[in-house]
C-alpha cells in the first residue's frame, strides 16, 4: 500500500509552490484581468526556464520524460495562485495529445517547441469530441471551432479533422496567414479561449483513423486530471483565504471563526475538497499505471474537484461579508475562475454520464 | 383559496394599467433596460419618479397630505406588479422613500418635514443611509462614526469616521447618518441620528468597485464634517430607535425578488436540446429550481393575503432571501452547464440576453450577504420564529469603550 | 389575492388538532408498533363519530359535501400525530377514487359505508397505475395485487381490473371468503399494507373503459396531495420536538439550541417545511378548484415534503443526541414513517419524471 | 504510488490467509452472518478471540510478551482485511483490547495486569467502558457519578450515579468507570478512575432498547457501589488522563466502516432495471455513492500508508465517519427506491438479504451521534486542522460544583 506522493515528489512540490508563489502571485492574475490581455507571457516563459513545460516530455524532445505524478503536482500549484498561463490549452491538452500519438519527427517538434516556450492549442470539439467541422483535403485545412481555449496566444494548432470520406485525422500546423484566431470575452478574462478559422491552412499529419477517438478520449481524459489538480490548489488556496479572515474578523464580540455557523460550513468546504484530493491522486495513478481506470478516475475527479471549488469560492465570498464581494479583494477571481473550470472541459452531465457508464460496466472502462 | 384581484384591487389594477399605457411603453419579451452608466440610470429613475409623483403614484402607501396615494400595502404591490411589464428604469429610491423619509416623518422636526418630504418624493433630491462601517457590519451597534459637541459656541456637531457599503451616495442630495455620541453607553444607547447635505465641506465619496465590476456602493469619509443641531433627527442617544425605524420599514416591502419567467425560460431552452430533455438529471435541476421559484411565489402570495387582510405577513418570508439566492444562482448556473463549454463566454459573446444571467449570477452572491448575511437571518429565525435562545452576549453589561479597547 | 385558509378553515383545524391531541397522542402509535396489529380501531372510530371520514362525501351518501380544504387540512392534524389509521389507503385512495366515478347506487353505497366506519382500500399497481395484474371474467376478479395499503383491515376493495381482451375496469367488492388478505412486515409497522389475493371474488362496476386511466391518475394524485399535507403535519410535530429539547438541553454549559449548529440546522428545517406548506397549500387549491393544475402541484407537494419530512425526521433524532436514538424517545417513529411516506406513493423519481413532464408541457397540464 | 501489499506485507498476508483457512469458513457471496440473539453473538466472538489469541492473532499489534504479535498496525489491517472475507462473528472487544486493556497498561499496577491482560486477551472475560451519564454525552467534563472515600475504615470508595450508553455491560465481567472525586476542582480535574467487577453488590444494568429495537447499550446504575482502593486505576485526579489514553487508541483504529462492495451491489441492481438504467437522476445516486465510498477507501488507504512509514495517518479521516454516515443512508435509501412503493417491507418480506440495507439504514442514524457527534467533530477538525478559534468557554476558571449549580 503506497498512496501518497514520494518523498521526492513533496520536495518538487514545495519547490514548484516556492517557485509559483513568487512568479505568479495573485496580483498577476489581477493584473491580467484589468488588462485587454489573457494571460501573463513573463510567468508562462519563467515556468519554462523552469522547465515545467518539459516534465513530461521524453527525452529526445529536450523533456526530463517524467511520469504523471510531477504533472499534476505542477497543475495544484499553478491552481494555487489561478496563474493566468494557458495550462489547459497548452499542458493539458495539446502536450498530452501530442503525447498520445506515436513518435515521429512532426510530433517530436511539436512537443519541443512547447518545450521551448511556445504555445500550444487543441482544435476539437469539447462538447462532442466524435464530431468536427474542420474539412482536411489536400493536406489542407478548412473550416471553424468556435471555442478552442488559448487559442489566441497559440503557436501551435493541433486539429481533428475529417475528409471528404469521413475519415478522421489528427494533424499539426503551425501559425500562419491562412489561420484567423478571434480572442473570446469570457466570464473569467484571467483565462483565454478564441475561435479558429482555418482557409487552406497547411497541415501535417499525427495520427489517422479509428485510432483519433482513442486519441482524443485518452487526451481529454488526462485534461481532465490535470485541471482537477489545478482546482484542487484553486480550492485550498481560497479555503486559506477564508480561514485566514475567519481567524481575524470579529462580529458581535467574537472571532467570526468562532461561530459554528462559519466553522461547520470550513469544514464543509475542507471535507469536500480532502474527498477530491484523494480523488485526484488516484487518477494520477491511473494516468500514471492503469489506463483502463482512467476514464473512471477522470470523472471521478473533476465532479469531486469541481463540486470542492464551486463551494469553496462561494463560501469565500460569503466568509469575507460585504468586503468578499468587492473588487479589491481576491473573493471574485476565485468565484469567476470556478466556473470556468466547471465548464471548460464539458459541464458536469457530461462526465456524471461518463462515471455512471462506467460504472454500470464494472471494471471494464 | 384563489389568486385572483378582489373586485376593488382588480379596479386599481385597472387604474394602474391605463395610467401606465399612457405615461410608458410596455416591455417587448426578455427585454431588459440597461443603460451605458449608472449616472444615466440615476437620470432616468428620477425623471420616472418625477412622473409618478406627478401623477399620485408616487408613494402609494403615504397619505395624501403628504402627496401620497393613501393605499394599502396590497396597491402599492399591484402598482409595482403592473409597472414590471413597462420598460421603466428600476427605482433608485427604494432608501429614500422605503426608509429614510419615513424615518423622518417618525423623528424629524415639523421644518424638517415640510422642507424635505416633497422634492424626495418628485425624485428631486435622493437620499442615502449612512450605517455600516468597516468594522461594523452585521454588527452594527459597534459603529464608531462619532458627533462630538462643537466647542467653539456654534450649536452643532462635529462628525469623524467611516461608512461603507452607501448605496448610491455618489449621487444622492442628502444622507441620514448614525453616529456614537456617548461611548460610555452599552453598544446600542450613545447613537445619535443625523442628516446630512452631501455636499457639506469634509466628506468624502468614493466608489466602491463590486465583484461585477459595478459601483453601486460606496465608502464615505466624514472628516470633522460640521452638521448643526437643527439636522439632528431624534433625542440625542435615540440613533438606534430612528435607525430601527427606518430597517422596519424596509421589512414590510414585500416581493419583486425573482423575475417571474424564470423556469419558462429555463424549460423552453431544455426542450430546445434533444440531450438535456432526455437527462433526468438536468429535469431534476429544473424542477428544484421551479420549486424554488414557485414556492417564493406562493409564499409571497401568502404575505400579500395577511397584507390584504390588515394583518402582518408570517415569519416565513424572513427566509425567502436565503432561497431567492440559491435559487438565482443554481438557475444561472443550469442556463450556463446547458451551453456545453460555451457556458464559460461572457455576454460580450452570447448576446444581450445573456447579461441578465450574468448580473443575476454575481448578484446572487451580494444577495447572500446583502441587508444580513445568510447566517444573521438564521440566528434571527431561529431566536424569534423558532424561539431558540441567542448565542451568549459576551457585551452585556459593557459600555461601547469597554468593547472597543478588547 | 387569498392565499390562506379561511377563518372557518382554520378554526376547523383548531378543532381537528384538538380532537386528533386527545385521541390520537403517540402513545397510541407507540403502542400499534409494539403489538401485532397495524392500525387502532378505537382511533378510527372516534374519527368516524366526529365525522372525518364524512367531509368529501357528498349528502346523499351521508356525508358533509365539503371541498378538499377541509380534508387536506385533517390529514395534516392526522400527520401531526402520526396516528394509526388506515388513512392513506382508505381516505386518501378508495374514498377519493370513489368520488372521481360517476355517481351511481353502487358508488354511493361504497361512499356510505366509509362514512360510516368502513375500510376501504385500492387494488392497484402503484409503480405502474397503467398495468394490473387483476383479471375480470363474468363479473368476477381473480389475481393478486403485493402491495395494497390497508388491505388486510379492509371491508372493501376497490379493484382495478383487465378483461381476456385487455379492457379495464374499476370494481367494488365487498369481503368475503373468496378473497385473502395477508398482512405485511413494513419498515414502519404502524403503517399497514397488505397482499390481496382474489379467487372468483364477485365485483360490481364502478366505470370501465378509457375512463379508467383518467380517474386512477386523478385519485393517485389527490392521495399524493393528501399524504403531503399528512407528512407536512408530522414534520411539523418532529420540527417542534427538536426545537423543544434543543431549547432545554445543555452540552458544554450552554444550551445546545445557542450553537449556531443546531440552530442553523433547525432554521433549514423549518424553512423546507415552509417551502412545501404553501406548495401544499396550492395542490389544495388545484385540488380543488383547477384540475389542470393538480398533476404539476401535486408532484411539487409530494417532492417538496417528502424532502422536509426526510430532513426533519432525521436531525430531529441528531438534535436529541444519544436519546434519539432509544426506542424510549419518540424520534424514531418519525423516522420510519418518513421512509414509509417517501415511498408508499412511488418514489421521489416517480414524481420527478411527472414534475418535469409538465414543466416542459408548459401549462398544457 | 500503487496499491499492492510491500513484500513484507504479502508475505504476511499469505500467512493470515492461511491460518484463517484452516480455522474458519469463507463467506459466501452477500453473507452476513446473524445470531439469534445478542447472548449468542457475544458467546461466538468469545470463542473466536480465544481461537485467535490461541494461535498469535488474538492482538496483532501488542508486545509478544502480553501475548500479542508484536506486529505493525498495518498488520493489524491486513488480518482485518483477510478475516472479513470468513464467516466469524463481529467482534465485541473492540472496547477492551483497543480501549480499556491499553490504558490499564499504562495506568494500571503490575499486579493487576498480570491478572487482567491474559483474561481479556482469550475472550475469556469481557470489559466495558462506563462514560457517558445523562447529562453529559458529548461534553464528558461534565459528568456525575461521585466516588467518596470510605468513611468506615475500609481502605476503598463508594460509588454512586448514573452511566449510559455503555456496549455490551450486561455482558462484561468488568468495567471501567470514571467517577468525580473532587467536585471542587474544575471539571476535567478532579475525576479518578476505577475497574470494577460488574457482579459487585449495588450494580443494576439495564438494557437501552435502541431504535432498531436491538439492544447493545445500557444503563448502568452505580447504588453505593464499594470499590477497594487497589481498583483505582491512576492517580487520585487523574480520571481525566486515563480516559484519554483508552480514547488516543480508539483514534488509531482505521477503517472496516464501508462495506467494499457497496457501490457494486448498487450498479448490479440498476442495471436490472430499465427504467433506473435510463434515468440519470438515479445514475447521478450512485455516481455520488460511488464518490464517497471509494473516497472513504482512498482515504483510509492514505491513512494507512502514513501509517505504513510510522508516520501518524492526517486529519483528513477525522470526517469520515460524518462522510460515511451520509453514504451509508443514501445507499440504503436508493436501494430502498429502486424498489418502487416496495421499498416500505421491512426484511421479512424482502428476504435475509435485506436485512443488512435495514441494518445499516438505522445504523447511520447512530453512527452521526456515537463516539461524537458530527457538530462534535466539525468543532475539531474547525479547531484542530483549520485552526478557527474555539467557542468562547463559559466554564472557564469555574469548578464543577459551580457549573452544577448553575
Amino acid at each position: 500500500m503506497n498512496f501518497e506522493f514520494s518523498e521526492d515528489q513533496l520536495q518538487f512540490r514545495q519547490e514548484i509552490r516556492r517557485f509559483m508563489v513568487n512568479e505568479a502571485p495573485l496580483s498577476k492574475t489581477r493584473a491580467i484581468l484589468e488588462s485587454s490581455e489573457h494571460l501573463d507571457r513573463t510567468v508562462w516563459q519563467s515556468m519554462q526556464a523552469m522547465g515545467i513545460q518539459n516534465i513530461m516530455s521524453p527525452e529526445q524532445c529536450g523533456g526530463f520524460g517524467l511520469g504523471a505524478y510531477e504533472l499534476c503536482i505542477s497543475a495544484e500549484e499553478i491552481g494555487r495562485q489561478l496563474a493566468p498561463i494557458p495550462s489547459l490549452g497548452c499542458l493539458y491538452l495539446a502536450q498530452q495529445l501530442l503525447l498520445q500519438c506515436e513518435p515521429s519527427n512532426i510530433r517530436d517538434d511539436a512537443l519541443s517547441k512547447i518545450g521551448e516556450g511556445s504555445i500550444g492549442c487543441l482544435v476539437v470539439n469539447i462538447d462532442d469530441h466524435a464530431s468536427t467541422d474542420i474539412q482536411l483535403a489536400d493536406n489542407m485545412l478548412t473550416g471553424t471551432n468556435e471555442l478552442v481555449h488559448n487559442a489566441n496566444e497559440a503557436d501551435l494548432f493541433i486539429c481533428h479533422a475529417k475528409d471528404s470520406q469521413g475519415n478522421q485525422y489528427i494533424t499539426l500546423s503551425y501559425r500562419d496567414t491562412s489561420m484567423n484566431t478571434r480572442a473570446l470575452s469570457l466570464l473569467d478574462n484571467s483565462c483565454s479561449a478564441g475561435t479558429v478559422t482555418l482557409t487552406q491552412t497547411p497541415a501535417l499529419i499525427l495520427a489517422s483513423g479509428d485510432d483519433c477517438n482513442k486519441i482524443l478520449e485518452r487526451c481529454l481524459n488526462h485534461a481532465a486530471i490535470l485541471l482537477s489538480f489545478e482546482q484542487l490548489g484553486a480550492a485550498d488556496s481560497a479555503l486559506e483565504m477564508a480561514t485566514r479572515y475567519a481567524s481575524e474578523r470579529s462580529a458581535f464580540g467574537r472571532i467570526i471563526g468562532s461561530y459554528q455557523g462559519i466553522k461547520h460550513k470550513l469544514v464543509d468546504a475542507y471535507t469536500l475538497n480532502q474527498l477530491a484530493r484523494v480523488h485526484c491522486y488516484y487518477a494520477a495513478w491511473a494516468m500514471a499505471s492503469s489506463p483502463d481506470d482512467v476514464s473512471k478516475a477522470a470523472a471521478t475527479a473533476i465532479i469531486s474537484s469541481s463540486k470542492a471549488m464551486s463551494f469553496i469560492a462561494k463560501e469565500n465570498i460569503q466568509t469575507h461579508g460585504g468586503m468578499g464581494y468587492t473588487w479589491e479583494m481576491d473573493c471574485h477571481l476565485f468565484l469567476k475562475r470556478s466556473r470556468h473550470y466547471a465548464v471548460a472541459l464539458g459541464p458536469e452531465t457530461h462526465w456524471q454520464q461518463q462515471l455512471s457508464s462506467c460504472l454500470l460496466a464494472h471494471s471494464t472502462c | 383559496m384563489d389568486f385572483k384581484d378582489t373586485p376593488e384591487e382588480a379596479i386599481f389594477r385597472t387604474e394602474c394599467a391605463q395610467w401606465l399605457a399612457t405615461h410608458a411603453t410596455p416591455k417587448s419579451a426578455g427585454q431588459h433596460q440597461t443603460f451605458d452608466s449608472l449616472a444615466e440610470r440615476i437620470s432616468a429613475s428620477r425623471a420616472w419618479q418625477a412622473t409618478k409623483a406627478a401623477n399620485g403614484f408616487g408613494a402609494i402607501t403615504w397619505p395624501k397630505a403628504l402627496g401620497g396615494r393613501g393605499g394599502s400595502p396590497i396597491q402599492e404591490v399591484i402598482f409595482r406588479e403592473e409597472e414590471a411589464k413597462y420598460n421603466v428604469p428600476a427605482s433608485v429610491f427604494n432608501v429614500s422613500l422605503g426608509m429614510v423619509i419615513p424615518s423622518l416623518l417618525v423623528h424629524g422636526s415639523d421644518e424638517v418635514r415640510a422642507r424635505y418630504v416633497a422634492p424626495a418624493l418628485q425624485g428631486k433630491e435622493l437620499w442615502c443611509q449612512l450605517l455600516s462601517e468597516p468594522n461594523a457590519g452585521s454588527d452594527l451597534g459597534m459603529i464608531r462614526t462619532q458627533a462630538k459637541r462643537c466647542e467653539d459656541g456654534r450649536d452643532g456637531w462635529i462628525i469623524s469616521g467611516q461608512k461603507v457599503w452607501t448605496s448610491f451616495a455618489q449621487f444622492a442630495e442628502f444622507g441620514m447618518v448614525l453616529t456614537r455620541t456617548d461611548p460610555d453607553q452599552a453598544k446600542f444607547a450613545g447613537m445619535t441620528s443625523f442628516f446630512v447635505d452631501m455636499q457639506t465641506p469634509g466628506i468624502e465619496i468614493r466608489p466602491i468597485r463590486q465583484a461585477n465590476g459595478q459601483e453601486e456602493f460606496n465608502e464615505v469619509f466624514f472628516n470633522d464634517v460640521y452638521v448643526p443641531d437643527e439636522q439632528r433627527v431624534g433625542d440625542i442617544g435615540n440613533g438606534w430607535r430612528v435607525t430601527m425605524t427606518a430597517l422596519m420599514n424596509e421589512r414590510l416591502s414585500i416581493g419583486g425578488v425573482l423575475p417571474a419567467d424564470l423556469w419558462q425560460k429555463l424549460a423552453r431552452n431544455i426542450q430546445s436540446q434533444h440531450r438535456a430533455v432526455n437527462d433526468q438529471s438536468i429535469l431534476n435541476r429544473l424542477n428544484e429550481i421551479y420549486i424554488h421559484a414557485h414556492g417564493l411565489w406562493l409564499m409571497q402570495c401568502r404575505g400579500l393575503t395577511a397584507l390584504g387582510q390588515g394583518k402582518e405577513p408570517g415569519p416565513e418570508l424572513s427566509v425567502a432571501k436565503i432561497i431567492a439566492a440559491k435559487t438565482l444562482s443554481d438557475y444561472c448556473e443550469l442556463m450556463m452547464d446547458l451551453e456545453g463549454s460555451k457556458g464559460l463566454l461572457s455576454a460580450a459573446e452570447h448576446g444581450s440576453h445573456w447579461q441578465l444571467i450574468e448580473d443575476l449570477w454575481y448578484g446572487a452572491a451580494g444577495i447572500r450577504i446583502a441587508g444580513g448575511t445568510d447566517e444573521i437571518v438564521k440566528n434571527n429565525v431561529g431566536e424569534r420564529v423558532l424561539g431558540l435562545p441567542p448565542e451568549p452576549r459576551l457585551d452585556k453589561g459593557k459600555t461601547f469603550r469597554e468593547l472597543v479597547s478588547n
